[in-house]
């Protein structure tokens, strides 16, 4: 195009945003009452459809099982739930020219029962879904360890109990991949950077529905029988299991889809929306772990999506991707599943490296150390991760020339995760640290995350990886590093930010009982687990040495004691939040991040005026420290910081 | 007292945490390394068994100061660089704060240099393992003198073993669901439930499966072999200590995947020879049964069992001789 | 500019914000197409991976036994289709850039109904490959890649007929002639589209040479 | 609302949606054993001898999964045939073990499984004669094995001619073998008993669906000090 872009600023539509009309439409409306309808009507017609085509094959009627049918009647399911909540009205709507006018959106409580647009609502629904999935997970967990209290008296069946872990580690998995990406990056990243909307807030919207729709799916799973495999899925057992092992492919691939389009939204958000002068280096370190994080997530969740796929024709229509005798192989799972799934450990890592980053400056009153390692850190582990996936094959028998090159980038990775360290630590030093629930829970991720760390370094020594891998020390191994990183700092968030996306303080003195209840039965549930590791204890196990009952006693004591500490994060939760709210104060804890500065509530469209950042957020006690952002007075005062940084004309 | 004095010079708090960090990562790493060291699990049985133990204690000598460092950093941060509650605290910026260059070069150059070091010493110590007692496929690169002899012997039937003559034993791990059985080409390829195997010998375990994917975890012998089907997976060590071991299947394999284990002997070289020669004979009638001694087989998906894939669909698979071709050579 | 702002209160407006938007919206556009081809680049190296993977195992002899051939015919058809709907995807656009928004909109008409086609083609020989799909590694990555296919064209006709539908309706919504060529934001945003989609047409075209080249002719 | 009120809500919603996954999780993971445990030692005189009858089908004709192979035990009081492959037993006793096969056989994946391994003597009976191995490429082949594996106990139960025999349980008419062997419990526990042929049709190479679920081609045996 020729024409100047200056003739664009008279255009008569006014900036894309979400239109926060009360909606009419009520009970009739589409919300989830109508994608449960929806999808259970897709339930049963993908189920005839099934039944319909599989009729004919011998293999069928003398299994009595049709993959077929448990595989068609998920995909109608999902896709029922999809046009129910209305996630493809707008899709829909495109074929016949149309743009935006798929759907309204709501205020009022409602919402959160709805497909909405507003990025804030879909972090608080993220919330929710995260919950669910991790309560039921935890649940699981503990039945893990009950049935673990005695070597030879057994709760649960062999089978049941094969059931239950597979399920715990997959519902764990899939809720870990968005725990703090979900919830926290969608919610904060647009205030963060000081947008006033997602670059693709349908995509976003459709990553939380799917994610969603992943739970009901994966849950399935025991209701066709579980399946036998772990998290892991390895084949061909996988393709001689049940139809719970549907469930569990086609779960998966129902969550890769989420964490690509969610990954997708966010990169696409903060390479666009970052507000004028928000460069690169004042980028808030938490927006940096999601841009890596989000990274993962679009490139390493379509591999899951490949294997998914793969697994599921295996079942469905009889391939042999991964049947060794009949030209497939059982090392073709390993290798894709391990080339999603060591980027998926980081995915499940970096969001918790960010929030410590952001909260640690915050109680310390100082400004963050090495900010630029930091970032140079983070975007080091995401690299790095897609180099590493054979580490989980030292002893599958592999080519043994790969060992020695998977080592050393096994261990070089631990140079990137050091420099969070240095950041963490280079900011404590002389610091005025404030006891403060999230900055408890900050210090506790870095205790924590150093015991996943250095265990790491013994598994990716090959000689040593002999001893411990596929024990116990490896599930204690990434219990620290999941649950004592990421999960820490998904609470450490939830504490920080609560105040701002509610508007209501959660109870400091609850707070503390569940931090140092948690933190303390943490490590007495999963610290033993490295010495039963190494004492002989495979994983995945109903039964084992009579010698390791003490240990292993012990360590269900703690858990079930872990287990009560989520119980008084409920209680505080449902106290602070619902039953006796205490009004925040717009910046509890004296906070120089872009995201306090906005009103609470926050209004639809987050900033009044597009800000205009000056600096990075991290200039605690400084004397002289430049104004964060010029938010925009009348007059105007920065229209100069508007110059192109992008010039449309350059894209056609 | 003024803040300034309080807190102290920076110089203080960075010597006296170095000093604390020194002495006490010293004092641990040589209570480790002589007190705990010689005692962790799975003990010295095997050559495997003792290196692993050493380079478990070298990982453990490293990484004692790293956690010991961190943990004493924060809890000297926690102690003394708090403000009370409630009190708004004054300003520690300054020059530094933001970042300090000289810390983080050496930083990154420190951890770099003692991340290559690990990896080197890994490597070495692999290679000097001859493997580790970890699975190395079916064209292992790291094998005892011998090795290659002894496969090649094993596979073409002309195996031979006799007490001290310092040759490679050929042991085959069958695994299925959900139970090993070994079979030992050098005495006719009969196959048992029990794995015995005899002291001071090189031990070459050869691991595959009959149906899905197990690993062959011979605990105190620190072995570890996943089986795979239609693969012979090659596993290294030299027995030096006589005893019982445990042996788990450590890849969850199915609903009895806990209960797939069994033990095992190291014996005297002549009480093995004794064993194997009886049990040779006694097994004769159903050691005729057996399919023919190779590295893998291959289920037939045409008997009573299977029917997944439809019959006749299927070209009739080839076992042996492309399996023998994949041999260590 | 895609949602629309009603009943927004208390948000400044300014021209300049505007603008910001705009672009923003329009780089969104840009970086989420090539975001796209890289997502879809791994989705596809899995399958080539997998091809490879089998191929240089050849497990059992299986990899491709001498009865299991490849549909050349289908193949043929498919391919020369989606090359179709891609090359006048890239012709449409240089005679949009020009001014010829009816032109491009006939080249885009042929690409869908192209698209379409192959679409059928694919979904038919999918159901009707002449071989068992169990019977080597071979027929097994053959299927993979006829799913996977059937996802690719889908989206190419799925992108395809979307925008020559809404560049139908902005006429109507606009007003006058060739108002897809105006500086309307709404017209920005879907030149900036078409652009994107001509974009991952090429990147469609090139890995279905390489794809085609793999399971139909090596 | 008042603060009690929300309290009551907020309690009330919360354990509507506890309830509902708990209920949901507990009622798909039930515990204890599939099918229940028979009880051998109520009915039996300390230190006598067990009597332990059980027969094998090929397609069990009831339940979840008509089509299924499965072990049947003939429970001893009633007398009758009854689904159920957990049994409780005496520590230290011997067991005397009839096992009526109505399934056909094939060639044996492991020939290993041909032996008859562990019992008293290391030889079982099939129809009267004594055997200790059986070459499963011939004749009818075996149909299923006996085994448990942490004792080292296996006997192969050999296979009939064709599968005459549809549904559970089988009439002592039908074409079938018996065979007789006797064990030994060891001391209190739990071990799982399985069969070693990979059996299940229509699965990948005969083995998951009745080969991994409980009470179909294996169950525990719940040794229990008298």
């Amino acid at each position: 195009m020729t024409t100047s872009v200056e003739a664009g600023v008279e255009a008569p539509e006014p900036p894309a945003f979400i239109d926060p009309r009360k909606g009419a439409g009520g009970w009739l409306s589409q919300h989830v009452g109508t994608a449960i309808v929806c999808g259970f009507l897709g339930y049963i017609l993908g189920h005839w459809l099934g039944n319909y085509i599989g009729s004919a094959y011998p293999y069928i009627a003398n299994s009595g099982q049709n993959s077929l049918t448990d595989f068609l009647a998920l995909l109608f399911m999902v896709t029922g739930w999809l046009l129910g909540i209305g996630a493809l009205n707008y899709p829909l709507a495109k074929i016949v020219g149309r743009e935006a006018k798929g759907e309204v959106q709501y205020t009022g409580w409602t919402r959160y029962f709805r497909y909405n647009l507003d990025h804030k609502v879909v972090g608080i629904q993220y919330v929710v879904g995260v919950l669910l999935f991790f309560f039921t997970g935890g649940l699981l967990a503990m039945a893990i360890r009950t049935e673990l209290l005695n070597p030879t008296v057994h709760v649960f069946s062999a089978d049941t109990y094969i059931k239950i872990v597979s399920e715990h580690g997959t519902i764990m998995m899939m809720m870990a991949s968005s725990v703090i990406v979900g919830p926290l990056g969608n919610y904060f990243v647009p205030l963060m950077i000081g947008a006033r909307r997602m670059a693709f807030p349908r995509i976003e919207a459709f990553s939380l529905w799917t994610f969603i729709a992943g739970y009901f799916v994966i849950f399935s799973a025991l209701a066709y029988g579980g399946f036998p495999t772990g998290w892991t899925g390895y084949a061909p057992l996988q393709t001689q299991a049940g139809p719970g092992m549907v469930s569990y492919l086609f779960g998966f691939a129902v969550i890769s889809v989420g964490m690509m389009t969610a990954g997708f939204n966010l990169a696409v958000t903060i390479i666009n929306y970052r507000a004028p002068g928000m460069t690169w280096s004042r980028v808030p370190v938490f927006v940096w772990s999601i841009i890596a994080t989000a990274a993962l997530l679009t490139l390493a969740s379509p591999v899951l999506t490949a294997a998914g796929l793969f697994g599921l024709l295996d079942k469905v229509d009889q391939t042999a991707f991964y049947v060794t005798e009949h030209g497939g192989s059982s090392y073709l799972w390993e290798n894709l599943f391990w080339f999603f799934g060591h980027p998926e450990v980081y995915i499940m890592a970096l969001p918790g490296f960010g929030i410590v980053g952001e909260i640690i400056p915050v109680f310390c009153r100082k400004p963050l150390f090495a900010y630029r390692i930091a970032a140079a850190g983070m975007i080091g582990v995401a690299l790095l991760s897609f180099f590493v996936w054979q580490h989980h094959l030292f002893q599958s028998g592999i080519d043994p020339d790969m060992r020695p090159l998977f080592m050393l980038t096994t261990e070089l990775i631990s140079i990137p995760t050091g420099f969070i360290f240095l950041v963490g630590m280079g900011t404590l030093y002389k610091a005025k640290i404030r006891y403060e629930v999230p900055m408890l829970f900050c210090m506790a991720v870095y205790f924590n995350f150093l015991i996943g760390g250095v265990s790491g370094v013994f598994l990716s020594d090959v000689p040593v990886n002999v001893t411990v891998h596929g024990g116990f020390f490896v599930l204690s191994h990434f219990h620290y590093t999941i649950m004592g990183g990421l999960i820490f700092a998904f609470f450490a968030g939830l504490y920080f930010w609560l105040p701002k996306m509610t508007g209501r303080t959660m109870n400091k003195k609850l707070g503390l009982w569940h931090f140092w209840t948690m933190f303390v039965f943490f490590n007495l549930t999963f610290f033993p687990m490295f010495v039963i590791g190494m004492l002989g204890q495979p994983r995945r196990v109903f039964t084992y040495a009579k010698n390791l009952q003490t240990l292993n006693d012990f360590s269900s004591i703690a858990a079930f004691c872990l287990g009560a500490s989520f119980l008084i994060f409920v209680a505080n939760l449902m106290w602070s939040q619902f039953i006796a709210p205490q009004k925040a104060p717009a910046n509890p804890w004296d906070s120089l991040g872009l995201e306090w500065q906005t009103a609470t509530p926050i209004p639809a469209y987050n900033f009044e005026r597009i800000p205009v950042i000056m600096t990075d957020p991290y200039h605690y006690s400084e004397e002289g420290a430049p104004e964060l952002a010029d938010f925009g007075h009348d007059p105007p005062v920065h229209a100069s910081s508007f110059t192109a940084r992008t010039d449309p004309n350059q894209y056609e | 007292m003024s803040p300034e004095s309080a807190i102290g010079s920076e110089e203080n708090h960075f010597r006296r945490i170095v000093i604390i960090w020194v002495v006490l990562s010293v004092v641990l790493d040589l209570l480790f390394w002589f007190l705990v060291g010689p005692h962790v699990p799975p003990g010295r049985m095997t050559s495997t068994a003792k290196d692993n133990q050493f380079d478990f204690n070298v990982l453990m000598v490293i990484g004692l100061p790293v956690v010991i460092g961190v943990w004493e950093w924060l809890g000297y941060a926690a102690v003394k660089w708090n403000v009370k509650r409630k009190d708004m605290p004054e300003s520690v910026g300054g020059p530094g704060a933001a970042g300090n260059k000289r810390t983080e070069v050496s930083w990154i150059v420190i951890t770099t240099f003692v991340v290559l070091c690990l990896a080197v010493f890994g490597t070495i110590a692999l290679y000097a393992g001859n493997g580790s007692g970890s699975g190395e496929g079916p064209n292992p690169i790291l094998q005892p003198a011998g090795a290659v002899k002894a496969e090649t012997a094993a596979l073409a039937g002309t195996g031979s073993w006799s007490p001290n003559s310092n040759e490679v034993l050929p042991v085959q791990v069958i695994a299925q669901q959900w139970k090993f059985t070994y079979r030992y080409p050098t005495f006719g390829g009969f196959e048992s439930p029990d794995l015995i195997v005899p002291d001071n010998t090189e031990i070459a375990f050869n691991v595959t499966s009959l149906d899905v994917i197990h690993s062959f975890w011979a605990y105190q012998l620190e072995v570890k072999a996943d089986a795979n089907p239609m693969q012979n997976n090659v596993a290294f060590t030299k027995t030096e200590q006589l005893g019982n071991f445990e042996v788990r299947c450590s890849e969850l394999c199915g609903i009895w995947h806990g209960a797939m284990f069994n033990p095992g002997k190291v014996v005297s070289e002549s009480a093995f020879m004794t064993w194997a020669t009886t049990t040779e004979s006694t097994n004769a009638t159903n050691t005729a049964n057996l399919a023919p001694f190779a590295w893998t087989y291959v289920p037939d998906a045409n008997g009573a069992a299977g029917g997944y894939y439809p019959d006749g669909n299927v070209t009739p698979y080839s076992t042996v001789e492309i399996y023998g071709s994949k041999q260590p050579s | 500019m895609t949602d629309m702002i009603k009943n927004s209160h208390g948000i400044s407006d300014t021209p300049e914000e505007r603008e910001f938007e705009l672009r923003a919206h329009i780089g969104s556009i840009w970086s989420g197409g090539r975001l796209f081809i890289g997502m879809y680049t791994f989705l596809l190296a899995s399958l080539v991976f997998s091809y490879f993977y089998l191929r240089s195992s050849n497990n059992g002899l299986l990899w491709r036994p001498d009865h299991v051939t490849a549909p050349t015919a289908y193949g043929w058809a498919i391919y020369s289709l989606t090359l179709l709907a891609v090359l006048m995807a890239i012709f449409g656009q240089s005679r949009l850039r020009k001014g010829g928004v009816f032109e491009w909109q006939t080249a885009i008409w042929v690409g869908v109904a192209a698209a379409l086609l192959a679409l059928f083609l694919q979904i038919y020989e999918f159901t009707a490959v002449p071989f068992y799909p169990g019977s080597s590694g071979y027929a097994s990555t053959f299927i993979g890649y006829s799913v996977i296919n059937i996802l690719t064209i889908f989206i190419v006709a799925y992108w395809l007929e979307t925008t020559v539908a809404r560049s139908l309706r902005m006429n109507k919504e606009l007003g006058g002639v060739n108002s897809q060529l105006s500086m309307h934001p709404s017209a920005q945003s879907f030149r900036a589209n078409v652009a994107s989609m001509t974009y991952f047409l090429g990147f469609v075209a090139l890995a279905s040479t390489l794809l085609f080249a793999m399971f139909y002719l090596l | 609302m008042s603060r009690g009120g929300r309290l009551a809500t907020v309690l009330g919603l919360f354990l509507v949606v506890v309830g509902l996954v708990v209920w949901a999780v507990a009622s798909l993971l039930n515990p204890g054993v599939p099918g229940g445990v028979v009880n051998f030692t109520k009915t039996q005189a300390a230190g006598q001898p067990v009597q332990l009858t059980v027969q094998t089908v090929g397609s069990i004709g009831f339940g979840a999964h008509p089509t299924w192979v499965s072990y049947l035990v003939k429970d001893p009081t009633s007398g009758k045939w009854i689904h159920a492959t957990s049994w409780e037993l005496p520590a230290h006793t011997l067991v005397n073990m009839t096992i009526d096969q109505y399934d056909s056989g094939s060639p044996l994946r492991n020939q290993e499984w041909g032996q008859v391994l562990g019992t008293i003597g290391s030889t079982a009976t099939l129809n009267g004669t004594s055997f200790s191995v059986y070459n499963s490429n011939t004749g009818n082949g075996v149909g299923h094995t006996f085994a448990i594996p942490t004792l080292n106990i296996s006997v192969p139960l050999v296979g009939v001619s064709g599968n005459p025999c549809g549904a559970a349980p089988c009439h002592f008419n039908s074409p079938h073998n018996v065979e007789t062997f006797s064990f030994k419990t060891p001391g209190a526990g739990s071990y799982n008993w399985q069969c070693f042929v990979p059996c299940a049709l229509g699965y990948l190479f005969g083995n998951g669906g009745a080969m991994s679920t409980q009470n179909y081609m294996g169950g525990e045996l719940e040794v229990v000090n008298s």
